[in-house]
């Protein structure tokens, strides 16, 4: 009798190991891109942005709101505010007190980084667009990358209500933009069974469709 | 005079053989050096599977559509072929473990090698459900486990997937069994051998050294085996039966397809134990063991299976244009008299009009005869299943949808290598393991020769 | 300590079964018998009671069977209950197959699984040495000396005249 | 599965990758085939390039809507073009534009693929060699120049702005002439109205408002003139669900069976060159009773039976004002006699328009002979065609090859080096219709704004602009489309003032309603009518031919359009193929069957061998023949679909699909004559198995596997108009229980939010198509080439299955029914999927899970419907072109999965997210299916069958409706309502 009950504990071992070592261990299975944090093209800092500019989301990713990618910003975007802004506050105050010094007109500092962006959109030195130069996108490094066969739409998202911070992790803190979930099945479906803090009723919850087509189409 | 009186009391085995006759015969095939015979069967066998592994290689890496399916007929040599080789697997469960409860002792001499057999068979079968799929590298998706969907399971309430568990619980138990005969056998063969045989006998032997109480203890189990393994053989085919019984297409759709199915594998198992036995009393010089009375037997049991095919072959027609069902009536006229009639009409001939031969006892004993309606019988058996799923899928319900169905050079490629899979294994298997229980054999020596009968 | 051990190897049934019967109503204490294959009512002579691996079994199958069920009600059902063919999510009558065959499996390996750890019988176990024979066609009868008045001969000699083919005589070094 | 990744990359060809270079497809695969060890490797790097300047209405990820019109025939129906990241991936009728109403053909939806053909032209060509515009400009300016006798070869331009710029043209250069010719001719129509009315347009047909409809050789559903409008009117004029119910009686006179004449209620066969006098027996029963004086005396005997003029005659008198006589034949004789009888009809001003007259065919095929007798007299010094390809497309082809030879400039326009394009010294290729501004005017007073958009993919240059650069005053096209509508358009449009405004207004609802030019008509000359006293048969022995356009492939200009070559025909069911369809009796006569390749030879034109297609419903003495096929370039197809050791070549490199039937057609006084008086059939001996998708053709079984008295089976089902009045359950099968819930075993499944069905009117479906392609655009159905069909695997999600059935009178009845994924409440297919790739929604969609599916076919096995496609190979999406066509909403499935029709889940998808944003539940009709938005017959409606307020609640209550094989249980979600035949009494 006793092996009988030997056996069984092994196999119900088996199963258990085979469901948490994924999640307890690094091991990742194939497709798992999490803690995916590759090096782009310019090094753009949320932590900067987002954290301590506090410069909202949606600003930059207007298409949550409008359309299922909530998208990389173009160029346009940025020079909203760097057609201004051309470096870190300290290095152009200590170009301004320097110019002082020397009583000649503050020289335009420009970040490094920031040069890039304005080399892409083919800019001279006084920011206004160079016949000689060309104008070329940037190639951004794409980290959240679904498989082609799930359709993921920010709207409904947004529109219920989730944090940006719920997929996407603390993006306010990093530095460089890291893949916070696994963003598994598994992950959205216990997701949408949770559900949202329903707006009408208080206490109550929103919970989203699991229907396959909802995704899979 | 005892012999006439007591028909049953004939020797089991000829040649009034010692115990240590039957382990210096049986050893032999495998001491010596392999006949020019087996050779060649060996070489024919492993061609066909070369040949088959090209076919199936070619498909996985193309597509499905390098098979003749289209949009109306989804399944056709795939299925056939599993169901067929499904039934040839039963024979050697049934005869080792039903005919062992029956105390039919003289299955002793045919028992192991038809029990191989089944396992073979059932590799062949276990192919196809495997290669049938559009993304086999998915297969394992069949199984429940847990995993990062969800997560998401197996759909229970698919036959397919009844098959899955089927299948492999068949073919364990298969093995086991199999296995647990073999090991006496196995350590007889150690203590007269020497070398890397001996060391490899003595590895699977377990240390067997025929402690009585140990032959106490084996005997139960074996008994316990047999007792687990005739459900199961029933179950097996049965499952097998309900991927068209459950669903909704005319001449699928069919209540009486369990036993039908199930009565129909045995009548195929033993058509194919009959062929390998013919095959192996000739080749192996094993006249003593397999002897006419086996043969006799055997035939009695194809006859028998037979007749309830043929009984099942009509019941379901006669339902179907009873039932007054349209779709149902014609599925079966179709059958018999549509474009493709003759499938049907060879599915008759081959496995209700040929064996009632066997009613002679002259024709029983010839064993020509006998080996050539054999062979019928398992052609028969094949064409059943094909009958029964091409015929019933080309024509459902929509008329427009019909659609006819003519298989490609790769499918019949597939066919023939899964028959060079099974000879290569069967002939592996009479080269190297003593092909028939020695102690079993030994048991029932004594037989007919007045004590302890 | 050591055994001293008398192997007497016989060929006919009838023979080992007389001399058996003869041995154990002579006192005598049959420490094994070695058999080419199973002969019927052997064990009765040698007062062999029947094993119980019957039943593991039966707890085995029904505890396999009860683990299927459950497991696929539970992935159906409660784990994620998903609309298939608008059948019930416990579609109990669709479990059966599937649970017989666990059952089954379940009940076969644990089985053969007890009986080989039972008969202590695995791979690379070194049989014990016999006369030769004792697999092909002999039935070998060890008669253990309980005491000292054990005399070899005597128990030899009863033996041949109960038809052995051979009597052998050995030393069992047995471990302390 | 891949799909073109709708991320923020404007531009949707893969981004370049890094690292192991392995696409997610085959990564998946080892992956599957060795878990642990992909485990520690990482899927390949994807880039996400932003646009650099992001204008303010492109948001990447959502659809921009363009108003146009669509090219694809002369009907210019109006269009919505959507486009996602840049590219036009859908082409949708504007439901707001009075000629669609929101449905558009076949031909229409698929011109999209012509946009991406990466077979076109993208740079002019000069003397065969690809050059620079200012060189062609050079060169052709030289000629024109040198050239006095210039002429100017188009089809129907229809359109203000070209017409204006033909006209600059022409004064630019004096001695040149304006010749005007469509290749499916309607010229003697033309003529006729020209000497009955004194006007030369077409009158347009109002069939909304007939009740009695007769049709001479006129597949005015299918190809003649506007058939998109027609349906839509055919459907009003018989929609037994409207308020008050109608039905219109339609006979279809013809000589082949055309997919008007499947839809007629009475039917007869005749001669092509029996019609005329058919149609003066008709006259002689009509006019006088108007009073009108024309001499009808000395006819040859009626080819109708004496039975069959009086009923048409009376049904037509008493629908007087409301009845319609229409005739698809090019002789002036039947013409002006068609004219006549509806004018002592007084159908003129009601169901036909004069006042508002069709412009859809402008073709004058006297002046088309005379060029042509030019051309040969080596009379034209300088040519130029734009929109037809007389070498192709005209019976004096080769001849005039080497006249063009003669002359000394040549140009053509043409999108692709197509026939005549070859014999031309210049090639200034034309940018698709979705790259360029045009207008368009296909009904006088209905002006159509064509909007492009998108950039040209190549260097090419609308015809207005090249007209303009030869006439010396360089002008874009966007500028001289809003010269004219500044210039020509505005001061018709009553109240418009202000330019800019009236012009934006135009853009956003695509176009205006203007005065109508044309003078009013002058009264009715009953002296003009010309009566044919006999008519033209074949000899015995041989038979008469008759060249017909194919809806899909008209008269060839989509040639090169995949989805359009694998669509099957309505009525044969067959594709990627012509062939000499015969009747029944002529075929078991000549000992002919289908597939049988047949020798077909006329005086005067080389034999031409064509594979035979045995046809119901045809005239016993007729061989009919599409026109549109064997175009140059078509063995471009020899290699769609799988290539694999036993695949077949769809058509053999360097061949053509099909053969090309336009020598048979004669060049006559009156017009262009698409009908052969009497050619001869040859047995060949060879065969050469047609590629069709249905291959039984009748809802009775097979004589000899039914019980005695056969056997019926109720899946498309109808009745008459008599039985309908007296039950409006008529044509239910006996004893099928009046519609109440079937039994069920089981407990039913929690409702959910919506409970999505469709119903199909049968009655209304003409078997059109237009659906089976919008949705094929719509989901990314692949094209699997001749071969596939032929192993009857075609992916098409929704097909039309079409059954024959003995009618009145011996002729064959002919029933249509669009059968897609019935997503019924308890599938079968679901239950027996070991994998879970296919279960319900808790909407009531029958979904399928592509990632999931491993493809064991089960569920295809039991359907009962068999609309389940498998993917037998990877079907090819490798020109990149065409993959910009791709609908990113939709993915492409990869080889070894099943798919099947998903009620356009990613448009309900849509809708509801769209629902969400804006905060308001859902509208019906809201979400509307790609079939359900294309059908110009309104036939189908998809919505919430849990809303009893919805149209398709309303629908499923309809006493027509029901449910194909409910006796299954399988409580399908798609109904259908039974179709109703205008006549008295059932016919067996």
């Amino acid at each position: 009798m006793r092996r009988i009950v030997r056996l069984v504990l092994v196999v119900a071992l088996g199963f258990a190991s085979a469901a948490l070592v994924p999640r307890l261990t690094g091991l990742r299975l194939p497709g798992n891109q999490q803690g995916y944090e590759p090096a782009q093209p310019i090094a753009y800092s949320h932590r900067l942005h987002a954290g301590e500019l506090q410069i909202p989301c949606l600003y930059c990713h207007s298409g949550a709101l409008r359309s299922r990618n909530a998208g990389i910003p173009a160029a346009s975007v940025c020079m909203n505010c760097h057609r201004l802004v051309t470096a870190a506050r300290a290095t152009t105050r200590a170009e301004e007190k320097q110019a002082e010094a020397e009583h000649r007109k503050p020289r335009r500092v420009v970040a490094p980084e920031l040069q890039k962006l304005y080399d892409a959109l083919g800019l001279g030195p006084d920011l206004k667009p160079d016949p000689q130069r060309t104008a070329r996108p940037i190639a951004w490094v794409r980290i959240h990358q679904l498989p082609a066969f799930a359709e993921f739409d920010h709207r409904p998202h947004v529109a219920a209500g989730v944090a940006c911070q719920k997929c996407h992790g603390p993006i306010e803190t990093m530095e460089r933009v890291r893949q916070f979930e696994t963003l598994s099945m598994g992950w959205c479906v216990n997701c949408h069974r949770a559900g949202v803090p329903a707006p009408d009723q208080p206490g109550g919850v929103k919970v989203a469709s699991t229907d396959c087509s909802v995704c899979h189409h | 005079m005892t012999e006439a009186l007591f028909p049953l009391q004939r020797p089991l085995i000829a040649g009034d053989k010692t115990a240590a006759d039957v382990t210096r015969d049986v050893c032999r095939p495998l001491e010596g050096r392999p006949t020019p015979l087996w050779w060649a069967g060996f070489l024919a066998a492993a061609a066909l599977l070369g040949l088959g592994v090209v076919c199936v290689g070619y498909e996985v890496a193309t597509g499905i559509g390098t098979w003749g399916l289209n949009k109306t007929v989804g399944w056709a040599f795939d299925i056939t072929n599993f169901v067929f080789w499904v039934g040839i697997g039963h024979a050697g469960t049934l005869i080792s473990a039903v005919l062992f409860l029956l105390r039919q002792r003289w299955r002793t001499s045919v028992n192991r090698a038809a029990e191989a057999m089944t396992l073979f068979a059932v590799m062949c079968a276990a192919l196809f459900p495997l290669i049938h799929m559009g993304r086999p590298w998915f297969a394992y998706w069949v199984f429940p486990y847990p995993n990062t969907r969800g997560s998401l399971w197996v759909n229970f309430r698919s036959p397919l997937l009844w098959d899955v568990f089927a299948i492999s619980t068949y073919f364990l138990i298969s093995l086991v069994f199999w296995y647990v005969g073999l090991i006496p056998d196995l350590a007889t063969l150690r203590d007269r051998s020497s070398g890397r045989r001996q060391r490899l006998a003595g590895l699977f032997a377990l240390g067997w050294n025929g402690a009585l109480s140990t032959w106490n203890r084996y005997e139960l189990v074996y008994l316990l085996l047999a007792g687990l393994a005739t459900p199961l053989v029933l179950s097996v085919h049965s499952i097998v039966s309900f991927d068209f019984s459950t669903s909704v297409i005319p001449g699928w759709h069919t209540t009486i397809f369990p036993p039908y199915f199930v009565a129909g594998a045995i009548f195929s198992g033993l058509g194919m134990v009959l062929t390998l036995m013919l095959i192996a009393r000739k080749t192996m010089r094993l006249e003593d063991y397999i002897t006419p009375r086996h043969v006799d037997v055997l035939c009695k049991l194809v006859l028998a299976t037979s007749l309830m095919v043929g009984l099942a072959y009509t019941t379901e027609i006669a339902t179907a244009l009873y039932s007054g069902n349209p779709y149902e009536g014609f599925a079966f006229l179709n059958r018999a008299a549509g474009p493709m009639g003759w499938t049907y009409w060879i599915m008759v001939g081959c496995n209700v009009a040929a064996p009632q031969l066997l009613w002679s006892a002259r024709v029983r004993r010839r064993l020509g005869i006998v080996f050539a309606i054999s062979l019928l019988v398992n052609v028969g058996m094949w064409f059943e299943r094909f009958v029964i799923i091409v015929t019933s899928l080309h024509r459902d319900f929509l008329p427009s949808s019909w659609a006819s169905y003519s298989p490609t050079p790769i499918e019949i490629g597939t066919l023939l290598g899964s028959f060079g899979l099974f000879f290569t294994l069967f002939l592996l298997f009479c080269r190297f393991l003593p092909a028939i229980a020695m102690g079993e054999v030994k048991g029932v020596l004594s037989h007919g020769k007045g004590d302890h009968a | 300590m050591s055994r001293r051990l008398l192997y007497a190897s016989f060929v006919g049934e009838a023979e080992v079964l007389a001399a058996v019967a003869a041995l154990r109503a002579g006192g005598h204490s049959i420490d094994e018998i070695y058999a080419p294959y199973a002969l019927h009512g052997l064990d009765r002579a040698a007062g062999l009671r029947r094993s119980r691996l019957g039943w593991v079994c039966a707890a085995a199958g029904f505890l396999g069977a009860g683990g299927m069920a459950w497991f696929q009600s539970w992935t159906s059902a409660t784990s994620w209950p998903l609309n298939v063919g608008g059948k019930p999510f416990f579609s109990w009558p669709a479990f059966v197959p599937v649970t017989f065959e666990g059952g089954v499996l379940a009940a076969g390996l644990a089985t053969v699984a007890a009986f080989l750890l039972r008969s202590r019988l695995y791979p690379g176990r070194a049989p014990s040495p016999l006369p030769a024979g004792a697999t092909d066609d002999r039935f070998v009868v060890a008669v253990v000396a309980r005491d000292a008045t054990f005399d070899a001969q005597a128990l030899a000699r009863l033996c041949l005249e109960h038809g052995a083919v051979e009597t052998v005589e050995r030393v069992e070094r047995g471990e302390p | 599965m891949s799909k073109p990744p709708a991320d923020s990359a404007p531009h949707p060809d893969h981004a370049p990758r890094r690292g192991f270079d392995v696409d997610r497809r085959t990564f998946l695969k080892t992956a599957g085939f060795a878990m642990l060890a992909a485990g520690c490797a990482r899927p390949p790097v994807e880039k996400a390039i932003p646009l650099l300047v992001q204008p303010e209405e492109l948001v990447p990820g959502t659809n921009l809507w363009y108003a146009s019109a669509c090219a694809g025939c002369a009907a210019r129906c109006g269009t919505l073009v959507k486009c996602r990241d840049g590219r036009p991936i859908k082409l949708e009728g504007n439901p707001a534009h009075p000629l669609s109403r929101g449905g558009l053909c076949a031909v229409g939806q698929a011109s999209l693929l012509g946009l991406y053909d990466s077979r076109r032209l993208a740079a002019p060509v000069l003397r065969g060699k690809p050059v620079a515009w200012p060189e062609v400009d050079v060169a052709v300016g030289a000629g024109l120049h040198a050239a006095r006798r210039m002429r100017l070869l188009t089809d129907t331009l229809a359109s203000p702005t070209e017409e204006r710029a033909v006209r600059r043209f022409l004064a630019a250069h004096p001695g040149a002439r304006h010749v005007v010719y469509d290749p499916l001719s309607c010229s003697a129509l033309l003529d006729a109205h020209q000497q009955l009315f004194g006007l030369r347009v077409l009158p347009r047909m109002r069939i909304e408002r007939a009740t009695a409809v007769v049709a001479f050789d006129a597949d005015f559903l299918g190809t003649w003139i506007s058939p998109v409008e027609a349906t839509a009117g055919y459907a009003q004029a018989r929609d037994l669900s409207g308020t008050p119910p109608r039905l219109l009686w339609h006979a279809q006179i013809e000589s082949r069976l055309s997919p008007t004449g499947a839809r007629a209620d009475r039917r007869w066969t005749v001669l092509p060159g029996e019609i005329p006098l058919a149609l003066a027996h008709l006259a002689a029963r009509l006019l006088p009773a108007a009073g009108m004086s024309l001499e009808l005396s000395g006819l040859e005997p009626s080819p109708l039976p004496a039975a069959a003029l009086d009923e048409l005659a009376a049904r037509l008198a008493a629908a007087r004002g409301s009845s319609l006589v229409l005739c698809g034949s090019n002789s002036l004789a039947a013409q002006t006699l068609v004219a006549a009888i509806n004018q002592a009809l007084g159908n003129y001003g009601r169901t036909l328009d004069l006042e508002q007259p069709s412009l859809q065919r402008q073709g004058d095929d006297r002046a088309l002979a005379q060029l042509i007798e030019e051309l040969e007299r080596g009379a034209v010094d300088a040519l130029l065609v734009r929109g037809v390809n007389p070498v192709y497309d005209l019976q004096q082809g080769t001849s005039l090859r080497a006249a063009l030879a003669q002359v000394p400039l040549v140009v053509s326009f043409a999108e692709r080096v197509d026939e005549t394009a070859a014999a031309a010294h210049a090639v200034c290729p034309e940018p698709h219709t979705l790259e360029t501004w045009r207008d368009a005017e296909p009904v006088a007073g209905l002006v159509t704004v064509m909007q492009p958009a998108l950039r040209p993919l190549g260097s090419t240059r609308a015809f207005c602009e090249s007209l303009a650069a030869w006439s010396g005053a360089p002008r874009s096209a966007y500028e001289q489309v809003r010269d004219t509508w500044r210039e020509d358009v505005l001061p018709r449009v009553p109240g418009a003032s202000d330019f800019e405004g009236f012009w934006t207004a135009a853009l956003d609802r695509g176009f205006v309603e203007a005065r109508p030019t044309p003078p009013a008509p002058r009264p009715f000359d009953v002296s003009q009518v010309q009566v044919a006293r006999s008519a033209e048969r074949p000899a015995p022995g041989q038979l008469a031919l008759v060249a017909y356009p194919k809806i899909s492939q008209l008269d060839g200009r989509h040639a090169h359009n995949p989805w359009l070559q694998e669509l099957p025909d309505p009525v044969s069911k067959a594709t990627w193929d012509n062939y000499a369809a015969l009747a029944p009796s002529t075929a078991a006569e000549l000992g002919l069957q289908t597939g049988d390749v047949v020798r077909v030879a006329a005086a005067g034109t080389p034999p031409v061998e064509l594979p035979v297609l045995v046809q119901p419903g045809q005239h016993p003495r007729t061989v009919a023949v599409a026109l549109g096929y064997g175009r140059a370039g078509t063995d471009r197809f020899a290699d769609v679909g799988p290539r694999w050791w036993f695949g077949k070549r769809t058509v053999a490199v360097g061949g053509t699909v099909g053969a090309n039937a336009a020598p048979w057609l004669r060049l006559e006084a009156d017009g262009l004559r698409y009908d052969r008086v009497a050619v001869e059939i040859e047995k060949t001996g060879r065969s050469r198995p047609l590629a069709t998708t249905q291959r039984y053709d009748s809802l009775d079984v097979p004589a000899g596997l039914a019980p005695p008295g056969g056997v019926h089976r109720p899946i498309a089902q109808e009745t008459v108009l008599a039985a309908y009045r007296g039950n409006p359950r008529a044509g239910a099968p006996e004893g099928e229980a009046e519609s109440g819930a079937p039994a069920d075993l089981w407990p039913a499944a929690a409702p959910g939010a919506h409970r999505w069905g469709m119903a199909i009117d049968l009655n209304a479906c003409t078997g059109c198509s237009a659906c089976a392609i919008s949705c094929q655009a719509e989901n990314n159905v692949p094209v699997v080439g001749r071969d596939e069909v032929q192993r009857e695997r075609e992916m098409h999600w929704l097909r039309l299955d079409r059954y024959y059935a003995e009618g009145p009178g011996g002729e064959v009845d002919v029933a249509h029914q669009p059968m897609l994924c019935q997503h019924c409440g308890h599938a079968p297919c679901e239950t027996v999927c070991p994998v879970l790739a296919t279960m319900h929604s808790s909407e009531g969609l029958n979904q399928q899970v592509y990632n999931r599916c491993v493809g064991t076919r089960y569920c295809a096995n039991n359907c009962p419907y068999k609309v389940r496609r498998f993917n037998w190979f990877d079907y090819p999406h490798e020109d990149p072109t065409a993959n910009l066509a791709l609908n990113p909403d939709v993915t492409v499935r990869s080889r070894g999965v099943m798919e099947k029709c998903s009620l356009c889940v990613q448009r309900i998808q849509a809708g509801k997210i769209a629902a969400t944003t804006r905060g308001t539940p859902l509208r019906d009709g809201e979400i509307k299916t790609a079939c359900e938005q294309s059908c110009p017959a309104r036939a189908i409606v998809f919505g919430d069958l849990a809303d009893p307020q919805s149209r398709i609640a309303a629908q499923a209550r309809d006493p027509r409706a029901y449910r194909a094989l409910e006796e299954l249980g399988v409580q399908p979600s798609i109904f259908y309502l039974r179709r109703v035949r205008n006549r008295d009494q059932e016919t067996t």
